[in-house]
Formats: C-alpha cells, structure tokens, sequence
C-alpha cells in the first residue's frame, strides 16, 4: 500500500512546481495557471492527511470545499482583472505591468 | 504493489504536465497541460478514496477553471503569438528558491515522525458524501465558514463584472 | 431466468476462475468485457440513429427522407459510413497537429462515459458511484473542452467563434442544470443514479415537473441542438467548431452528437422518469433495459422535435434566459422544495416518496409556475408598453461591398 | 428568551438598519431616520432589559451572563465567538445605549428634517440654507436639510453596531472587530463633508494617527495569544493565566509578558482615546458635522479607549498588591494620564472655539481616568467613564445646539461670522433657555460642582484614591487640572450664554425643535442623577442615605474585591475648593466681556496665552525641530559673521582683516567642512536612492522573489542558527 509520503512529495513537488511559474512566467495567466497548481498541491495534502491522519472526522473534506471555494473566487477575478489590464495597456506580460511603482 | 505502480503513473504525468505548464511558450498548450495536471489530480483524489473531489475537480477545475483560462488566453489573443522570453530574466533565481523550497520540504517531512503513515481502513458503513454534506450546514459544524465562503463566492461574481465590464464613454 | 445478463456473468466469472487466475485479474477482465460490449451496443445504437434522425427531420419537413437503400432506405446510414471512411482526412495547414486530433475522440467518448453511471436494469449497470449525478455534469465538462480544443487548433476563425459561443453558452446552462440536478438528488437523499431511480415510485417528472422542465431545456442547450445551435450556426459561421473535420472525425462529431442526445434522454429518464421502472421489471430485471430504451427514445423524439420546431436564438437571448430566467426560477425552486421538504418530514412526519408528499410537492411546483407565467406576463405587458427600440438586426457589411466594386 | 440571547440580539439592529439605509431606503430620508432611530430604540430596550437583569444577578463578576458560539472547527479546536455581561459591561452598556439613542435622535433635529432643499447644497459640503418666501411675501434664509441625510444614518448606524459589538463582546479580538469598525465610522464621519479639504485632511489624520496605536494593539493581542493560547476574558482574566503571564519573561526591557502586553495594549489606547502623544487628531476631528460625530469621537468611541484599559486592569496589575509599588504598565498609565489630564487642560482654556474647548476638556477628562487606572483606582476610572460619558454628550449636544441657533441667527441677519466662536456668543441664556439650563448642568457637572453634580462624586472618588495610595504628584496634578476645568468651564458659560449678546447673530439665535431638545433634557437629568449611585459609604450625612451601590457592583468585576478609599477630608476639601475657585475666578474674568475686546487672559499672561493658544505648537514642532536651527544656521553663520561683519566693518583694514578671517572661514571651514559635509550627507542619500530605485520596480514578481529570499533566510537562521541542536 502506499504511505502518506508518497503523497507529501508529490504535492510538495507539484507546489514548489507552481511556484516556478509563479515567479518566473511573464504572462499574467501563466503566472495565475502557477497559483492554480500550488493550490492543488495544498488540496492533495489537505485529502491525504484527512485519509491518512483523520478519516474518522469530516474536516479534512470541509476544508477541501473551502479551497474550492477560494480558487473558484480568486480565478474569477484574477482572470477578470486581467482582461480588464490588457483593455487598457495591451498587454498582460507581468513585468510590463509595474502601476505598483508610482 | 499495483497501487504504487498506478500512483507513480500518475504522479509522473501530473508532474511531467505540470513542468510543462510552466515550461512551454504557448499560452493553449499550456493550458492544456494544465488540464491534464489537474486530471492527474483528480486521479490521486480517487486513490485518495474521496470520489467527490474527484469530480468536484473534473467539474470546477477542468469544467469551468481551465476553460475561463482558455478563453482569458483567447481574448488576450495578441499574447498567443508572442515573441521574446516567455520568462522573466531572473528565472533561475525562481528556479534556485523552487528547489530549496522543495529541498527544505523533504528535510522537514523527513524530521517528522507521522511521515510514513500506512493508510488506516475508513470507518464502515459511513457515506463520505453524506458526512460532508450535513457537516458543512450543521450550525455546530461549518455553516458558519460555508456561508463566509458563498458570501466571498458571491463578492466574486460581482467583483469580477464590475472589473471586467467594458465602461462606454 | 429474469436476469440474462448477470447469469452470463457468472457464467463466465465461474469460467475464468476454473482457469485458475486470480480473483483481481477475473473482475477487470469481466469489466472490460461489459464495457466492449456495451460500447458496441451503444455504436450500433448509433448507426441506427443515423436513419431515425434522418427520416424523423423528413417527415417534420414533409420530405420522405432516406428510401432507397434497403426497405425504408434503413442501408442508407451504411452508405454514409463509407462515405465518411472513402473521404481525404485533410488537416488545415497551420493547425495544432495533436490537439487537432483530439476531439473527435473526446466528443464520442465523453458521450459513452456517461453511460458508466446510467442504470440500465436493477441489476445492470457499469458503476454504482456515490456522486453519479456530479459525475454526468464533470463529463460534460469534459466535452464542452473538447470542442474548444477543436475551435482553437483548427486555425479557422469560424470555428473559433464556435468554441467560443460554446463556453459562453455551456458555462451559463451548467449552472440551471447543476440546480435542477439538484432537486431530484434532494428528493432521493442520494447523488448515487441508482438510487435516485430506486426512490422512484412515483415518477419525480410527476413531483416536481418544473425541474424537470429546467433539466431538460439546460441538457438541449448542453447539446448543442436547435434552438440553441449557435455554436454550429450553419448560416452564420458555417459548422463553427467542426468546420474544417473531415471524413471520420466529423463523423465522430456527428456519431457523438446523435448518441448524445440519446444519452441524455436516458439520463433525463433515469432521473425523472422512474428509469428502469415499469411492470414486471423487478421480477425480470433484463425488462428494465427496455423500459429504459423505450422512454429515452420517447424523450429523443421530443428532442426532435423541439429541434425542427423552434427557430434558433440570438446568443444574447440565449445567455438572458439562462441568467435571467432559468437560474433564479431554479433556484426558487430548489428553495422551495428544499422548504417544503423540510416541512412535511419534521413536521408532518410525511415520508418522502409518499402519495401525500409527491402531491404537495406537485401543488408547490404548480403554483411556482403559475407565478411564474403571471409575471412574464405583465412583463411581457410592460415591455409592450415601452417605447419601442431598434432591435437589433444582422447589417451586411457594407464596406466590403464597396471594396469589391472598387476592385471591378 | 434567555438573556444571553438578547445580548447576542444587541448590536444586530444597528447593522441591519446600515444595509438597509445603504441598499434600499437612501432615496427617502423620512424612511431612514426611521429606520435608524428605530434600530437604536430596539438596542436601547434590549440593553435596558440586559442591565436590569444583570442587576439583578447575585455576584454577576463571578457568573457573568455569557454565551459562546464555536464558529470555525480547527481539527480538535475550535474558533469562538462569544458575549459576555458582567458589572462592567453592564454599566457601559447603559450608558453607551442612552448616548446612542440620544445621538440618533438628535441628529433628526440636527440636519435639519423638515427644511427646505438648500438651493445651492452639494453633497460632500455642508447645508447652506435656502431662501423662502412666507406668505407675507417676505424671503427668509433658513436652515436647509442636510443633502446626504440619508448617509449620515447609515454611518451612526454602523457606528452603533461597532459599539455595541465592542461592548457585549466576550474576547479582545471581537473587541478589536468593533474597535476598527468604529476607527472606520470616525473616519467616515470626519470626512462627511468631503468636498472641504480641511475635513479630508483630518479625517485622513485621524485615521492614521489612531492606526499607530493600533498596529501595536494587534501587536499585542497577537502576543497575549501566543502566550496565553486564548483571547477569550474567561481564559485570560482567570488567576492562573494571570499569575502565568506575571511570572513569564519578554523580550523587551526585562518587562513581565503581563506588563508588555499591557503597555502594547495601552498604546492601542492612546490612540482611540487621543492621550499625549497621539492625541492630535481629536480636536481636528471637530470638521465633522458639528455636534454629533464630535459627540461621537468624544463622548462615546473615545470611552471604548478607556473601556479597554479597564478591562485589561487584571493584566496591567497582574502580580500587584493594593498600595504596593506600581507595576511599569499603571506607572505608564499614570504618567501618561497624569500629564494628558494638565497638558489637555491648559490648552482648553484659551480655545475659543466651542468645540475645541470641549474637544480638548474631553482628552483631559479622559487622561483623568486614565491616571486613576494606572494608580489602581479600578472602580473610580469606571465610575468616571460612566459619569463622563452623560454630561460630556450633554456639552457636546448643547455647543451643536448652540451652533445650531447661532447658525439660524446668522442666516437671519446674513452677517459671515464664525457661528462656533465663544466671542461671537453671549447672551444666549434668554434665547435658548432650554439649552442654557441643560448646558449649565453639563458644565456643573464638568467642572464637579459639589454634592448634587455627578462630576463631583465621580472626580472625588479618583482624588481620594490617588491621596490614600499617597500617589502626591499624581494628586496635585489631578487638582490643579481640576481648578483649570472649572476655571475653562466657567468662561464656556459666561462667553456663552451670560451677558450681553455681542453680535447681532447671537441677538436673533433661536431655540431648537424637540429633537434637539429632549435629549438635551434626558442627558442633563442622568448628569446630576448617576453620581448619587456612588457616593462612598462613609460620606458625612449623604453616605448612609443612599449607600455606595456603583462601587460594590462594579468592584464585583475583579476577583478580588477593591477596597474602597478610605474616606479623609483633605481630598474631600481639595474638591471642593478647586471646583468652587475655578468656578469663580471664571465668572470673575469674563462676567464682562464687550463685543470685540480681546481675551481678558491675554495680557495677564503673555507669552503663556500664545504658547497654549498655539496648543504649545505642537503642530509647529516638527519645524521648530527640524527646519528653523537649519535657517538659523545659515543666516547666522553665513550672514552675520562673514557678510555683515565684512561689509559693515568699523575699518577698512579690520574690515580686510575680518574679510580675510571671513574669507579664511569660508575658503577653509565653511566650504570643505560645513558645505562638503552637507554635500556628503546629500549625495550619499542621493546615491543611497539611486541605489535602491533597482528594487521598486513595481514587478510583483520581484517582490515575491525578494520576500522568499528574506523569507527563507531568516528561516534557515533561525533553524541552523539560533536553534542549535
């Protein structure tokens, strides 16, 4: 059977993963697509710990639907933000958009 | 023994996707990678034995996430054809904090004593689904964060119209 | 003797492990062989289709359709095939190679996983999943990509517009759909088909018939069928996301989109049709395969006609009655069911799946449509009354006109 | 219905009444004011039938009427959310559900419902009358209503919800919920009318100055949790949790955790309630409209400040005996109160605005209770705040009353004076008697006016406190400023209302509607009433008759019953006599003041005057520090020594002679020394910047590189560094 290491890197790995594209992509939807990773990195950890720590308690799951919730939300308004970005400068590469300087 | 060999399937193609995601220049296939990355997921929710993250995956990730980032792609299509580095000039310093990100992760999975746990049985005669679904609306459960999160679900909504809504002048 | 199809199982599961193989390496052998075979069924299924679709739009158009080949020309869907198979596959110059293939292969294949969760008789059925109900609207999902894997790696704008308008149109009916999804769930405590068909004594299209409604309008809108067709527009952009497929794989388009419907109609009748139910069926569960068949081909002919009977909508008409009407008028009724179910089991003690229960329940969707209709119609006054705007209408594009006379 | 679920109810309606103003109702102001005044009527029943039953409860301080909710499941923990009656809350609850109530009702009068639309009224500035031509055919300018009327209650509203949440809550963190909800509210009350640069730019001060405060508030309710593993009053108040954080050691100075979290909870304080060195925001804060944010900041959101002082009494004094050396966060408390309560004082008593006056009476008010904190004087501060809290909203809904009137007179006869000023007044008394009694009272009360006023009994209590612990400077101090009180008091009212109208404006002020009215009357009677529920025991006469009911009640809130002061007649007397002195040389000063004559205080005092009229320059005293000594510098140096000297010589030869010394010093001193190091200091913060510009470059990617890299470097120290195997 596998062990809950098994689980722990792969998520650890899929995050660290995520996080490049994070860090390193120049496109703004890259850089969300990134985030989207991490996220399911941290529900893999979420449901393996439940299945392998707590099965007996449901809040494992309940915080799994709360990290559904949250990608849900923020996607939607990430990618809302972003179109309305490239309205206005044309461009949604993440180093062309500095307005954080001023 | 065959479970491992399914799990490291799997994995590899999750992963493998994953680096593609972050990898490859063009904004489709990357997101296409992405669904499959998130397939792979979905796939380890089912060994997971949690059938309803497996479709509640399939249904917001692939349903209606990767296709929101599809069509965000198209309608920035002038990015499509983008010339130049897809990355940024400081790539490897992303890639050095990537790895001793993950380098640190398995130092400290490797300190903790719960990190080989075998699988324990889940308790019988109970329907997961069922479970979940009274937890989430009982008043001394989680009704309280549910209804947080249909709130900020529905901040969203409307967040994201306001923000995207073309003003006419 | 009632159960055929279980009795060859056990047959040949006996079989097999008579050969000494594991018990492991028996069960998926016998799975593999339940889903080839059920997915032969359901392609010969397809090939039927073909004739019915042609010869039942005829009739609606007061044509005779298919009648050369063979007795009421039922050889003609051969003839197609062959056609199909004989035609140069072309792959547009400029197309995404890979992602090109694919969807053909998605666009039939989501259509046969559903069938995995559908119960055909008490006994039948591939798999008894607790989350069936999610299961159908994750498939969905899953196909609504595939034409959008298609639209985009065409290198077509038609088809792109095609993929588009499928987003926008398939993301808007999930959402009534999940809703109306919802209700039967609600009413047989479970999101597993098996049981939602088993708590069907009486029919729930006969306890809640507006979900029922909602359900079926979202599922032909997820179908892509008249009068919601608007990513295939045939006068507007020409096929949309299939435009440039050839040979077989638009004939997987095609295969996929007949068998689709059908699927639908036996999920729409697992759901609110009582599925399988019928007389004798528990006795003789193999009846219940008929039962099934026989009711999603009744649906599959509404389908039909609702299709060759209503003109196709505007895609901005198509987006408003989704948002502005479906989706509240679901989920009014999902709060009202939700209410009253609540009320009559605490309070009333009245179980569910009781006459007295599906009663109120029908008096409440009544009601919910009567009111329903009283406010469309004095919408539909007050909108009279307005001051009549330009509506808006398709204006040929006249600067190309003038470009074209320039160059003569 | 249980009464712990009445407390829950307590702040709901506020809120609600605030969606529903916003959302639905904001077109019509009838509907609003409604539905405010209402909201406030159901909380001030419900905190009514609350008191009386927690009056009612034997030995509330040790069974408190409480009720917890769990709202968020953490594995085996939970998050909790609760309330939480005991005598404290009790008597704060019923003074902040009159206040509330009264306020609301009074701010109908106030913008004026009922008028005509201003003519040429914008929202974001104040109404600026309307013309109406009665049916004599005369045209009148009157009072027009308020264009955001609708606005003004949605924001009380919410305000309300804040003070209530504040108030029932049963943890520091709901507290500091309804304490950032109010921080909100001040800030959009201060700015109501946005169009006037001078109101954005106080609300936007005191929106940052209280934020000091309460960043470091948070600071230590993070702390205070990380060691005690709770916020919740029942954990962090109980004996062992006490003794626990006494005896633990922080980081900082050698102090106690109980003592830094005590003093970081202070300076969470200091902020909201403007003591010393934060205080500047709250006379500025006066921009809002007029009478009722002012009250709002004064009287009521202000008190939360001392409010919480009190409630973390257990931990500033944990590990203190009654009389014993004080701990570093009361001797904090105590200077800190001490010196806010004579600064604040000196200052009020030259403003002649009528609001500023009060503004600055209330920080002094405040640093009183305060003080009486930090000496250990648990129940005086609370009986203070109590009694403060009716005759401070008492002044302050009288000066809006009376700039109410003064506004009307100066629309009547169109002269563009300054409505607020206390030389424009005089002679009010006979045109708004009910304002003139009801103020007097607020202003007796302040000023402690013996036996019959509540300020008397409340001001007593914490002198005689502060001379039984035989905390001298504390008591003088407190005394003086009580002499300054009665004395600044005193000219509030004769400049006011006594004499002779001094502008013809004053001479056609009006009396006020009923709105405005009756809650002047209600707060007047609860100004001379609550003292009399804490006259100590062993008072001559009056103490047998009506027994220290507020002392036994509120002392019940600690563990361990404080003893009342024993009673002696040198703070008794001193009382008396600054209150009684104050008074009179007030009314001795300025009983004649004519109409354009100068302060009377002003020759007397000279320089003094100038200096506290300018609030001793505290707003001056960033370029007192920092800009004048460079100009001094320059032109001492520079000018007088090499130029003057050099031009204006006595002889030409000691003219070339200095021309050379100025030549010598400004070629090898001046130039090299002086300029090069001025240089030094410029180009290099010049280069420094040209340096770091590379970092801002605004790419939020940067910044989450940088942040990991700091972030796992601070990390990899602290695992292989500071925690060494």
């Amino acid at each position: 059977m596998i062990p809950l290491s098994y689980y722990l890197v792969f998520a650890a790995a899929l995050f660290c993963i995520g996080l490049y594209g994070v860090l390193a992509r120049k496109n703004a939807v890259t850089i969300l697509m990134g985030i989207e990773l991490m996220l399911n990195a941290v529900l893999i950890n979420v449901i393996a710990f439940w299945r392998y720590r707590s099965p007996d308690q449901i809040t494992g799951q309940a915080f799994a639907v709360m990290v559904f919730a949250i990608a849900a939300a923020e996607v939607a308004v990430g990618l809302a933000l972003f179109i309305s970005i490239y309205r206005r400068r044309n461009t949604i590469a993440a180093d062309e958009i500095d307005l954080l300087k001023w | 023994m065959v479970m491992q060999i399914i799990f490291l399937i799997v994995a590899v193609v999750t992963l493998g996707s994953a680096v593609m995601v972050v990898t490859v220049r063009n904004l489709v296939h990357a997101a296409l990678w992405l669904i499959l990355s998130l397939f792979g997921v979905a796939v380890t929710f089912a060994l997971l034995n949690a059938p309803f993250f497996t479709v509640v995956e399939v249904v917001i990730y692939i349903g209606a996430i990767s296709i929101l980032m599809i069509f965000a792609i198209m309608l920035t299509r002038r990015t499509m054809q983008e010339t130049g580095r897809s990355v940024n000039p400081g790539w490897w310093l992303a890639a050095f904090l990537s790895l001793v990100l993950f380098a640190g992760l398995l130092w400290m999975f490797s300190t903790w004593d719960g990190f080989s746990t075998t699988l324990p049985d889940l308790p019988a005669g109970v329907d997961q689904v069922r479970e979940l679904g009274i937890a989430l609306v009982s008043p001394n459960m989680y009704v309280l964060p549910f209804e947080v999160a249909s709130v900020l679900l529905l901040a969203a909504l409307i967040g994201a119209i306001v923000v995207a809504w073309e003003r006419k002048s | 003797m009632g159960d055929p199809i279980n009795s060859i199982g056990n047959w040949l599961e006996s079989i097999l492990l008579g050969w000494g193989l594991p018990a492991g390496v028996v069960s998926a052998i016998l799975a593999l062989i339940g889903v080839v075979v059920l997915c032969s069924l359901l392609l010969v299924l397809d090939i039927v289709l073909v004739w019915v679709e042609r010869k039942v739009v005829a009739r609606f158009q007061d044509r005779l359709g298919p009648n050369r080949l063979g007795p009421f020309g039922l050889i003609q869907p051969f003839a197609d095939i062959i056609k199909l198979l004989i035609k140069e596959d072309i792959t547009p110059a400029g197309a995404d190679k890979f992602i090109y293939n694919l969807p053909p292969i998605i666009a039939l294949s989501t259509v046969l996983l559903l069938w995995a969760v559908i119960p055909l008789a008490p006994t039948v059925l591939g798999g008894d999943v607790n989350v069936a109900v999610l299961f159908i609207v994750a498939v969905g999902a899953v196909g609504t990509l595939g034409i959008i894997m298609a639209g985009w790696a065409s290198n077509n704008k038609y088809a792109l517009l095609g993929a588009f308008r499928t987003v926008a149109q398939m993301i808007s009916y999930e959402v009534p759909m999940l809703i109306a999804l919802l209700i039967p769930v609600l009413l047989a405590r479970s999101m597993s088909l098996q049981n939602i068909v088993g708590a069907q004594n009486v029919w729930f299209i006969f306890v809640v018939p507006l979900a029922a409604i909602i359900f079926f309008i979202s599922a032909i809108a997820e179908l892509g069928r008249a009068p919601f067709d608007i990513n295939e527009a045939e006068s507007e952009i020409v096929a949309g996301f299939h435009i440039e497929y050839t040979g077989m794989k638009f004939g997987m388009f095609y295969a996929g989109e007949l068998l689709h419907a059908v699927t639908v109609s036996a999920v729409f009748s697992s759901l609110f049709l009582g599925g399988w139910h019928g007389p004798f069926a528990d006795q003789f569960p193999v009846l219940g395969v008929f039962y099934l068949l026989a009711k999603a081909f009744i649906l599959y002919y509404v389908i039909m006609w609702v299709r060759y009977s209503f003109p196709r909508l505007r895609i901005d008409q198509m987006l408003g009655f989704s948002w502005k009407f479906l989706v509240p008028l679901a989920l009014s009724l999902l709060i009202v069911v939700a209410i009253l179910d609540r009320i009559l089991v605490t309070s009333f003690q009245v179980q569910a799946s009781t006459p007295l229960y599906a009663i109120s329940m029908l008096a409440a969707n009544v009601i919910i449509a009567l009111v329903t209709v009283l406010g469309l119609r004095s919408y539909a006054k007050l909108e009279r009354k307005r001051f009549p705007e330009d509506r808006p209408v398709a204006i040929a594009p006249e600067a190309d006109f003038k470009e074209l006379i320039v160059q003569e | 219905m249980n009464v712990a679920n009445i407390v829950w109810l307590l702040p709901v309606p506020p809120v609600l009444a605030f969606f529903v103003i916003v959302l639905l109702t904001n077109r019509s102001k009838w509907l609003s004011h409604s539905i405010a005044v209402g909201a406030a009527l159901l909380s001030f029943i419900g905190s009514m039938y609350v008191f009386s039953q927690a009056v009612a409860t034997e030995h509330l301080g040790q069974n408190p009427i409480s009720s917890v909710i769990r709202w968020f499941p953490t594995g085996d923990s939970w998050f909790e959310i609760g309330v939480w009656v005991d005598p404290l809350t009790a008597v704060t609850l019923f003074f902040v559900a009159w206040t509330v109530l009264m306020i609301f009702l009074y701010s109908v009068g106030y913008h004026n419902f009922g008028q005509p639309k201003g003519d040429h009224d914008v929202a974001g500035m104040p109404p600026h009358g309307a013309m109406v031509t009665d049916k004599h055919e005369h045209t009148h300018r009157v009072p027009s209503i308020e264009p955001m009327y609708s606005r003004f209650f949605a924001f009380i509203g919410l305000f309300a919800f804040g003070m209530y949440t504040l108030v029932v809550s049963d943890n520091l963190l709901t507290l500091f919920v309804g304490w950032e909800i109010m921080g909100l509210c001040s800030y959009l009350l201060i700015g109501f009318w946005y169009a006037k640069p001078s109101a954005r730019a106080a609300m936007i001060k005191a929106f940052i100055t209280t934020r000091v405060g309460d960043v470091f508030m948070l600071l230590g309710l993070a702390y205070l949790y990380t060691v005690a593993g709770s916020l919740s009053y029942s954990v962090i108040f109980s004996e062992e949790t006490l003794a626990e954080l006494a005896g633990m050691g922080s980081p900082i100075l050698g102090l106690s955790a109980a003592a830094l979290i005590a003093i970081l909870l202070f300076i969470g304080t200091i902020g909201k309630s403007a003591q010393f060195p934060l205080h500047v925001w709250l006379p500025d804060a006066m921009e809002g409209p007029t009478p009722v944010s002012a009250m709002i900041h004064a009287a009521t959101m202000v008190s939360a400040g001392v409010y919480l002082v009190i409630r973390i009494f257990p931990i500033a004094s944990a590990g203190w005996e009654h009389g014993a050396v004080l701990t570093p966060p009361m001797l904090f408390m105590a200077i800190i109160g001490t010196f806010t309560g004579l600064f604040a004082a000196t200052i009020a008593f030259t403003q002649n605005d009528i609001k500023r006056v009060l503004a600055y009476s209330t920080i002094s008010q405040l640093g009183y209770m305060i003080a009486a904190i930090g000496i250990g004087a648990y129940v005086a501060a609370a009986f203070h705040l109590f009694t403060h809290a009716f005759f401070k909203a008492l002044l302050f809904l009288g000066s809006g009353s009376v700039i109410h009137g003064m506004e009307h007179g100066v629309f009547h006869t169109g002269e563009h004076i300054d409505p607020q000023d206390m030389f424009n007044m005089g002679g009010l008394r006979k045109k708004m008697p009910i304002t003139f009694w009801t103020f007097l009272i607020g202003g007796l009360a302040l000023s402690g006016l013996p036996l019959i006023t509540a300020g008397f009994w409340s001001k007593d209590e914490i002198l005689a406190d502060a001379f039984s612990t035989g905390q001298w400077l504390v008591f003088i101090t407190l005394a003086l400023a009580a002499l300054l009180t009665a004395f600044y008091t005193m000219r509030q009212i004769v400049l006011t209302f006594l004499g002779e109208p001094r502008t013809a404006a004053a001479a056609n002020a009006q009396e006020n509607r009923w709105t405005m009215t009756v809650p002047l009357i209600i707060l007047a009677f609860f100004s001379l009433a609550v003292g009399w529920i804490g006259i100590p025991g062993e008072f001559p006469v009056l103490g047998g008759m009506l027994p220290g009911w507020f002392h036994e009640f509120v002392g019940g809130t600690l563990a361990e019953h404080p003893e009342a002061p024993p009673f002696h007649i040198v703070p008794l007397l001193t009382s008396f006599l600054v209150s009684l002195g104050g008074l009179a040389v007030g009314y001795y000063v300025y009983r004649s003041v004519r109409a354009g004559e100068p302060d009377p205080l002003q020759k007397p005092l000279g320089s003094v005057y100038t200096l506290l009229k300018n609030k001793y320059y505290f707003d001056e005293l960033y370029d007192k520090i920092f800009v004048r000594p460079a100009y001094w510098l320059a032109e001492t140096f520079t000018y007088l020594w090499v130029d003057r000297k050099g031009i204006d010589g006595f002889l030409h030869l000691i003219a070339r002679i200095t021309f050379s010394v100025g030549g010598f010093l400004r070629n090898f001193i001046d130039k090299p020394i002086i300029n090069g190091f001025g240089d030094f200091v410029g180009e290099s913060v010049k280069r420094f910047g040209r340096g770091a510009r590379f970092i801002q470059t605004g790419r939020v990617q940067q910044y989450m590189v940088m942040a990991l890299v700091i972030a796992f470097g601070t990390l990899f120290y602290y695992l292989f560094v500071l925690v060494q195997p």
